[in-house]
């Protein structure tokens, strides 16, 4: 029955329904030069909702709806970076939007329709809510890419990621059904439950195999890394940016709920899966990155990589491994939307700035933009004192605790290649003789100060992490 | 009383001071004050010196050894820069600051128109002032610091005039043959701390006794006797130092030099370091008969076939610096025999008359403009009488004439050979007696055919006086104008050491060579005090002389003499003849037995073939080959892996459907169901 | 006084002075400059503040500063400093300044980026010297290789980028194995506190991994053979201030790291294993010494020569361990540790006034081939001086700086065993043999072409620099005992623990 | 008397077909929306089959959502073909490979 209690436990995701639907009503009546309002409003929109999220935080994991959504520390701390990540492109996107005609209504909702998507995800309580929350993600993101609608890399990469990721959902969904089956339930606790004394526990490993296919997909770890390198490069930057940054986020979540949630009692069996996924996805990553000359494809293998490391933490099985993996995934974003952020700043009408020679002595033309890059740069290779470094020795830390030193070994093995390449870059802007004239004049001031603060977070949680760190292990803590 | 730490202070650093004005205020001070202060500083030392020396004979001053400033410590053990200053040192002391202080006046004529004048007295105060730190040392590490720091200044001097490539190659190769000695000086070193923990002489000395029992097993089963290791460890050091065969190659290069250098460092005092040093060990050396035959063999081998070279020589220069190999071959002998003090009294004599040959040899060369072979010499007497003179009686002195210094302090050395019944020491005999001939041969042959017989150089008429230092322009024996005899700068040295030269032995012999001067500086174990023996049948000075003439040694020289003076006076051609007679004779003492060749072969350009070898093979080839292969291979695999992002959807689709499968099978086989 | 915060401020001061002078842009070089000299002057002022508030005496760490960084993880910002770092610590203020000033006229592009480079290296080297936790020291230990990288590659050669990514890439790889290290630390130990971690009880096979996992690290950073080629391509390529860290500060690093990680975390596989480090020292002693005799790169030359000189730290620190527990003569082993650190502190000296040298000479040939020179006393008498003098303490001449610890070092190692000492005392010769035939091709001799005949003698700025090193190199050598008085009760300490066994 | 099992096997048989059919299919990208189709068909079978045998509705419940999104799915499926179709004139999936490596 519903009742008060579900709606103000819901109210964040409820208040954001609603915020989308007036925006796209708004934006319906704005003229192309009054864009800046939905803008702004987008952003106001997912602040109010962070402030919602923060502000009606219960002290004990609350649920309803039966239990179909749970608000718990996780979704907490998930969903105020997801929130956050979001913001950050819309900021990073628009001039980058405008430069391509392409700064339209559609691209705030999708994007907010996205954002609702991981907030419903990372809290789900039952099959059918991660099911649903995972269609609104993927199925916004699906038209994000597609964006475009003149770019015929764009639809290529839209077709492949629709492909691709219905057969992931299918799959996804098969284990579900099977899990189902063998559990005769649909909530996740329930399922945990029962598992433990499942009549057909076959069946239930059947189910989470699938499962962990469309965990993988989602996270984008070899071998269900197909997708990534190609949608990174043909979407548009600014839609790269948003699916290289929040959806990881959601793609924890997700594993979170079905893997620990639901599938808590088979520990033994995903943990060495997930494993598996983790050393192709680290070899994969960093070996293909290095001959890559287009830079989203090449931060689309970092990503690649970066999920194998993310592994090390799940694998571990434990409140302290989810903690360092769900640290990971966070840094991740931050890095990715520096990263990406750059190629936005540098991207002007008419050129993309995608390529790594775009970078060329980019520290003559704009010694700050170079710097920042650097930054991120060196975090991504998890070089201390940045962020990277320290999300790496929490996973790493992670993966021995949980007896899997040769994991943590062939892991720093991959960050010894991945260096070449994150270096490479930095090589690229500091020690080669600048291409094309200084462009930090045309750079938009709001994007300058966002992606300088986001640049100069890496640093600073790099020098300060230990609140975020002990937030995140308060949050699996309950 | 004892000795105040202010004057033996004073005596180590005016030379100093002397040094560093004039080597870093050079250019303000100029060439008379550049002079003036070291010669100041050197001539206060030098008095100073005499001053201490007559303290500890005639004052009644204790020995003196106090440490002055502690250099490091680690725990227990510290090592400190001090003074320790017996008759032994006193006499070292006042023969270097003596023959110092000459040279140094000397140079003034020497080097009146070279570029480099202060520079090469800043050098030479330098020197004196190390020399001074090692002699005076009353422990280990100071000792080592001033015989590196001696290595260092004679590296300098002999790269002087640092234009010239033979003299750059000289000094090289003089510093790199020191330090092979000196390589086995400081593991001789090591190994004195191993087994007293202490680096100051007296302590050392003190627990000597202890050496008897204990043993090194370097190779496993061969144990060696302590005292047997440390003894021919620190005699490494002394070898190259003193240039004993086979680390003498050193010492005749080194006359590329100027002579003044060759006169101070290269005769009188650096290169007697060596002896000095194992005389100071004696506690410690007469604990090893092994150590001392080797010392004996090595010295007597010295003594003989470097003499041998020198009289094939015709560089003026060269003939003397191998008589001082040979004269520093006696010294090692008489070290070897246990006669310690008789190698000291050795080296005072010929510190003396060997540094006035030296002198005197420069003076000859400034007369003739730098020329020194001596086949364009000859009949030089009448235009430098007192160098002539003073010549005269350095060689008699070194021939050993009964009555010169030299024949006091080498007829002794023979006589304990004699006596000495060592391992060894029967050859030693054959060796040193053999020398005495040589040493005659070629001392009477330098002075014929420089002096005497007729003028082999010509004049030109009237032009020209660029008497340069080191223009090799003019033909050889050439002059511009006639030879003269040098400024009484340079000639006040020669009379100066002429007369120490002529008298030293007289009053000297008895204390320290049978009387108890050397006290307790010197230890000699009861069975091998030849000198004692001798002592025995010693009666006075006089008698000695009278007896000299009765002795072999005396008829051996006169042999030499004769010969000397019936082929290179009377029948110049015979020489040519015997030359011919024995051709591979001559060949193999003109190459001086081809040891430069083979070293030069073996540790110069072996040394750089290995090293190439080494770089080439091993650093780049392996190490970076393994490095940049490996680093290439990952690329290599990049680009591979690549092709599998085919483009193709099912591709990407069979990867999934791939990765499922793997899954599904790696719990089916792995899985725990 | 003593209650200010001395190692922090001497950490901060110069990292955080980088912020001014790099906004003193690449328009008003001059300012970057003085504000750098300034940071610089700051930090070694503050670096003397820290010696009279150091008691030498005792053994303790002292200075010590501990505030909680971490929580969640038990880690520190724990500070402290002994004898052995605060000498180190000296060490680098020192030879900061002297490369600041010695990049004056010679740095001319991006003059603000080059010096903030600088400071902040500085910082993070002085970090690395006094962190007391290990996260901490990892933290320091890596960030160092940023600003370098960024150094040798901007400033740098023609071969820069191969140089600096290997230079790179090499150490980090190092290092990399020594964090997975620490991390099983911290499994085993819940903290990163050093001194805990050094009173951890560790099986022997825990051990083993251990010290491998640090020896990879620290014999890397040293370099110690077989891992040193990073070493001289990183150096022919750097600028010479870069040559000038590199050489006197940035290898002490991993000298200084032994001393911290592997003898009192792992002092049984140490001890088991100490045979394998002295075998690299003594390849690094004769075996580099042949190949710095043939090389043709004046900085290549002395950068082998480095490699050969860190061999007698490695050595010296390593066979305490021969000499504590097998020959336990606890005497010896405190004479080798101390020779290897005063090593380290006067190859600082001497190093960075090789580079120095060397680079006096590029700026004004341009080239750093020893064939393209020769004779150059005859155009600089004074830079001749100071090179000779910087060649002697190369070889190790008494009287210098450089005799001190290798001779110490010697003597320790003949108690261990007479065949060590033998490899070590070769370096009496093949040292002499390259540095000496280095200076008869550069210094002496005929003026060797008109290019030579051109040079102009050093001026103040660069008389300054070299006079600073030539004091060091000189005081040093003739009185070390201020400095060993300075670091004995910390060696002592150290050697006395390398007895407590873990197992 | 159809057990079950039988469904499942069918389910499964259904499953392996689309799966099949997405990755065999070398011709166009409308087969391979009809074979994810069959997919979601699959496991509504394998739902509505459990769900009648364990006696829960939730089941059910879940397939009614599945066919609701599967239909918003086609829908940006076909949208997505339509704009590949404008930009490259072609649907074959074989022509589809201009980004790779």
């Amino acid at each position: 029955m519903l009742s008060l209690n579900d709606i103000l436990t819901l109210l964040p995701e409820l208040y954001l329904t609603g915020a989308v639907c007036m925006l796209l009503l708004i934006d319906v009546f704005l003229k192309q030069d009054q864009r800046w309002v939905t803008h702004w409003l987008a952003i106001l929109v997912l602040a109010v909702t962070g402030w919602l999220v923060v502000s009606g935080q219960p002290a004990t994991p609350a649920t309803a709806f039966g239990g179909m959504f749970v608000r718990d520390g996780v979704a907490e701390v998930l969903k105020v970076f997801a929130l956050l990540c979001s913001g950050i492109v819309l900021v990073l996107s628009r001039p980058y939007m405008r430069d391509r005609e392409l700064h339209i209504g559609e691209f705030y909702t999708l994007i907010l329709f996205a954002t609702l998507g991981i907030m419903l995800l990372v809290s789900a309580g039952s099959l059918l809510m991660v099911y649903l929350g995972l269609e609104l993600l993927t199925l916004s993101s699906y038209a994000l890419v597609a964006l475009n609608r003149d770019s015929s890399l764009s639809s290529e990469a839209a077709i492949k990621y629709f492909v691709l990721g219905a057969l992931a959902s299918g799959m996804l969904l098969y284990g579900m059904s099977m899990i189902y089956g063998a559990t005769g339930t649909l909530d996740l606790g329930a399922i945990r439950a029962a598992s433990a004394t499942s009549a057909h526990p076959t069946l239930l490993l059947f189910g989470l195999v699938f499962l962990i296919v469309g965990i993988g997909f989602k996270f984008g770890a070899a071998p269900f890394h197909m997708w990534l390198p190609d949608v990174y490069q043909g979407a548009p930057t600014a839609v790269t940016t948003f699916i290289g940054s929040a959806p990881k986020l959601a793609a924890f979540g997700m594993a979170y709920r079905l893997l620990d949630s639901g599938m808590g009692g088979l520990v033994v069996h995903w943990q060495e899966m997930l494993a598996v996924l983790a050393v192709l996805s680290l070899a994969i990553g960093n070996i293909v990155a290095i001959a890559q000359k287009n830079l989203k494809r090449m931060l689309a293998y970092s990503t690649i990589s970066h999920m194998g490391y993310l592994f090390l933490g799940l694998a571990n099985g434990t409140p302290e491994g989810y903690a360092a993996a769900m640290f990971y995934a966070i840094c991740y974003a931050l890095m990715a939307t520096t990263s990406f952020g750059i190629i936005l700043a540098l991207a002007r009408a008419g050129f993309e700035a995608e390529e790594i020679a775009d970078l060329k002595g980019l520290n003559q033309r704009s010694p700050w933009f170079a710097g920042l890059m650097a930054l991120a740069m060196f975090s991504l290779a998890g070089v201390p004192p940045l962020f990277g470094f320290f999300a790496k020795v929490l996973v790493l830390k992670a993966a021995i605790d949980a007896g899997m030193l040769w994991l943590a070994i062939v892991a720093i093995v991959a960050a010894i290649v991945g260096l070449y390449y994150y270096l490479h870059v930095v090589k690229v802007m500091y020690f080669d003789k600048p291409e094309g004239e200084p462009l930090s004049a045309q750079v938009d001031p709001s994007l300058r100060l966002v992606l300088s603060a986001n640049a100069l977070a890496l640093l600073a949680l790099g020098l300060w992490w230990g609140p975020l760190l002990a937030w995140c292990q308060r949050a699996f803590a309950a | 009383m004892t000795l105040s730490q202010g004057i033996l202070l004073a005596i180590v650093l005016a030379p100093l001071a002397g040094s560093l004005l004039a080597g870093l205020l050079g250019r303000q001070i100029g060439r008379v004050g550049a002079h003036t202060v070291t010669i100041l500083g050197v001539a206060l030392s030098c008095v100073l010196s005499c001053y201490v020396l007559y303290q500890l004979v005639w004052g009644g001053a204790q020995t003196y050894d106090h440490n002055v400033y502690t250099w490091f410590e680690v725990g227990r053990l510290s090592a400190s820069v001090g003074f320790l200053v017996d008759r032994l040192t006193a006499m070292m002391m006042v023969v270097v600051t003596f023959v110092s202080l000459m040279v140094h006046v000397y140079t003034i004529g020497y080097m009146a128109d070279d570029d480099g004048y202060q520079r090469f007295f800043s050098y030479i105060a330098l020197f004196t002032f190390s020399m001074l730190m090692l002699v005076m040392s009353n422990n280990f590490l100071q000792l080592f610091f001033g015989w590196e720091a001696v290595g260092l200044v004679s590296y300098l001097l002999i790269g002087f005039w640092y234009k010239r490539p033979t003299a750059i190659y000289a000094n090289l190769k003089a510093f790199m043959v020191n330090r092979v000695g000196d390589f086995g000086f400081l593991l001789g070193i090591a190994a004195v701390l191993f087994w007293f923990g202490t680096l100051d002489y007296a302590q050392v000395f003190q627990q000597a006794g202890k050496l008897e029992d204990l043993s090194l097993e370097v190779i496993a089963g061969h144990p060696w006797h302590a005292a047997t290791v440390i003894g021919i460890l620190l005699f490494i050091g002394a070898m190259g130092k003193s240039a004993q065969v086979p680390l003498h190659v050193w010492l005749p290069d080194s006359m590329e030099g100027p002579t003044p250098i060759s006169a101070l460092i290269h005769a009188a005092t650096m290169v007697t370091a060596g002896i000095f040093m194992v005389a100071r060990m004696s506690p410690l050396y007469e604990l090893s008969e092994t150590a001392l035959s080797v010392v004996l063999v090595i010295g007597a081998t010295t003594a003989l076939f470097t003499g041998l070279i020198g009289i094939v020589q015709n560089d003026i220069k060269r003939v003397v610096a191998y008589s001082t190999l040979s004269q520093l071959g006696y010294m090692t002998v008489a070290l070897g025999v246990s006669a310690y003090s008789g190698a000291v009294f050795h080296l005072m004599t010929h510190a003396f008359f060997k540094a006035l040959l030296f002198l005197g040899a420069g003076s000859v060369i400034i007369a003739m403009h730098h020329e020194q072979d001596m086949r364009y010499m000859g009949g030089l007497r009448k235009y430098m009488p007192v160098t002539y003179i003073t010549m005269w009686i350095g060689s008699l002195a070194l021939a050993g004439m009964p009555g010169f210094a030299g024949f006091f302090s080498k007829d002794a050395i023979i006589e304990a050979v004699g006596a000495s019944h060592r391992w060894g020491s029967g050859y030693a005999y054959f060796c040193v007696l053999a020398g005495v001939f040589v040493t005659a041969l070629y001392s009477f042959r330098l002075l014929y055919l420089t002096f005497h017989g007729k003028e082999r150089f010509t004049v030109k008429a009237g032009h020209g006086h660029d008497a340069h230092h080191d223009d090799h322009h003019h033909k050889p024996g050439e002059l511009a104008h006639p030879p003269h005899e040098s400024p009484w700068v340079v000639t006040l040295p020669l009379v100066m050491l002429a007369i120490p030269s002529l008298l030293i032995g007289w009053p000297t012999i008895g204390p320290m060579l049978f009387g108890d001067y050397f006290g307790r500086s010197i230890v000699v174990g009861e069975a091998n005090d030849v000198l004692g023996e001798l002592g025995a049948e010693f009666h006075g000075p006089l008698a000695m002389v009278l007896h000299g003439f009765t002795q072999w040694p005396f008829w051996i020289a006169f042999a030499g003499f004769a010969t000397a003076t019936y082929v290179y006076l009377f029948n110049p051609a015979v020489a040519d003849r015997v030359k011919r007679a024995l051709k591979p004779l001559y060949e193999l003492l003109a190459h001086k037995y081809w040891i430069d060749e083979i070293y030069y072969a073996l540790f110069a350009k072996g040394g750089v073939r290995l090293g190439r070898a080494f770089w080439r093979g091993g650093d780049a080839a392996v190490i970076d080959g393994a490095i940049d292969g490996s680093a290439a291979l990952v690329v290599r695999t990049a680009a591979a892996l690549r092709g599998l992002q085919s483009g193709f959807l099912y591709h990407y689709a069979f990867a999934m459907i791939f990765g499922l499968v793997l899954l599904l099978a790696g719990f089916w086989l792995f899985g725990h169901v | 006084m003593s209650n200010l915060p001395l190692l922090s401020l001497l950490i901060w001061v110069p990292i955080v002075g980088a912020v001014p002078v790099l906004l003193a842009g690449a328009g008003r070089p001059n300012a970057a400059r003085w504000l750098a000299l300034l940071v610089s002057v700051a930090a070694f002022v503050l670096s003397l503040l820290a010696l009279p508030a150091y008691d030498a005496s005792s053994a303790a760490m002292q200075l010590v500063e501990n505030h909680p960084w971490i929580e969640t993880l038990r880690v520190n910002y724990h500070l402290g400093a002994d004898g052995i770092s605060l000498a180190l610590i000296l060490l680098t203020t020192f030879t900061t300044i002297l490369v600041i000033v010695g990049a004056w006229e010679v740095i001319q592009d991006k003059v603000h980026q080059y010096m903030a480079a600088m400071l902040v290296l500085e910082g993070l080297m002085i970090g690395v010297f006094c962190a007391m936790d290990a996260l901490l020291f990892y933290v320091f230990f890596e960030g160092m290789l940023i600003p370098m990288f960024i150094i040798i590659g901007v400033w740098g050669g023609p071969r820069r980028v191969y140089a600096t990514l290997k230079f790179f890439i090499y150490t980090f790889l190092g290092s990399i194995f020594m964090l997975i290290g620490l991390i099983y630390l911290y499994f085993k130990a819940g903290t990163f506190d050093l001194a805990t971690l050094a009173a951890l009880p560790l099986g022997m096979r825990e051990q083993t991994w251990l010290f491998f996992a640090f020896l990879i690290a620290f014999a890397i950073k040293v370099p110690m053979v077989p891992v040193h080629t990073w070493l001289p391509d990183a150096h022919v390529e750097a600028p010479t201030g870069g040559s000038v860290v590199l050489a006197a500060v940035m290898l002490k690093v991993g000298g200084y790291g032994f001393l911290r990680f592997s003898l009192p975390i792992v002092p049984d596989a140490s001890h088991a294993y100490a045979w394998v480090v002295i075998a690299l020292s003594l390849i690094a002693i004769v075996y580099i010494g042949y190949v710095a005799l043939v090389q043709e790169d004046m900085k290549k030359l002395i950068a082998y020569s480095s490699v050969a000189h860190m061999g007698f730290v490695t050595l010296g620190t390593f066979i305490a361990f021969m000499l504590v527990r097998d020959a336990n003569d606890v005497q010896m082993a405190r004479l080798g540790m101390q020779g290897a650190m005063v090593q380290m502190i006067s190859h600082g000296f001497v190093s960075g006034a090789m580079f120095t040298c060397i680079g006096v000479m590029y700026d004004r040939l341009h080239t750093r081939m020893i064939k393209d020179y020769g004779g150059l006393v005859n155009v600089m008498p004074w830079f001749a001086a100071f090179m000779v003098l910087f060649a002697m303490a190369n070889c190790g001449l008494p009287g210098t700086s450089g005799f001190v610890g290798e001779f110490k070092v010697i003597l320790a190692s003949f108690a261990a065993s007479p065949w060590i000492a033998l490899f070590a005392a070769f370096t009496l010769i093949i040292g002499a043999g390259y540095t000496l035939w280095l200076v008869k091709r550069v210094v002496w001799g005929e003026v060797a072409n008109p290019h030579v005949a051109e040079m102009k003698d050093i001026n103040a700025r660069e008389a300054f620099v070299l006079g600073a090193f030539a004091l060091g190199v000189l005081v040093l050598g003739v009185w070390p005992w201020p400095l060993t008085h300075l670091m004995d009760a910390s060696i002592g300490q150290l050697v006395e623990k390398l007895v407590l066994t873990k197992v | 008397m159809i057990t079950l099992s039988h469904y499942i096997v069918l389910g499964t048989i259904l499953f392996c077909l689309s799966v099949a059919g997405v990755f065999i299919n070398r011709k166009n990208v409308i087969v391979l929306l009809m074979a994810i189709e069959l997919m979601l068909l699959a496991v509504n079978m394998n739902f509505v089959a459990f769900s009648r045998f364990l006696g829960d509705a939730s089941g059910q419940v879940f397939v009614f959502f599945i066919l609701t999104v599967a239909a918003a799915e086609s829908a940006i499926g076909l949208a997505i073909l339509t704009l590949l179709f404008r930009n490259r004139s072609t649907i074959n999936v074989a022509e589809i490979d201009s980004m790779k490596g």
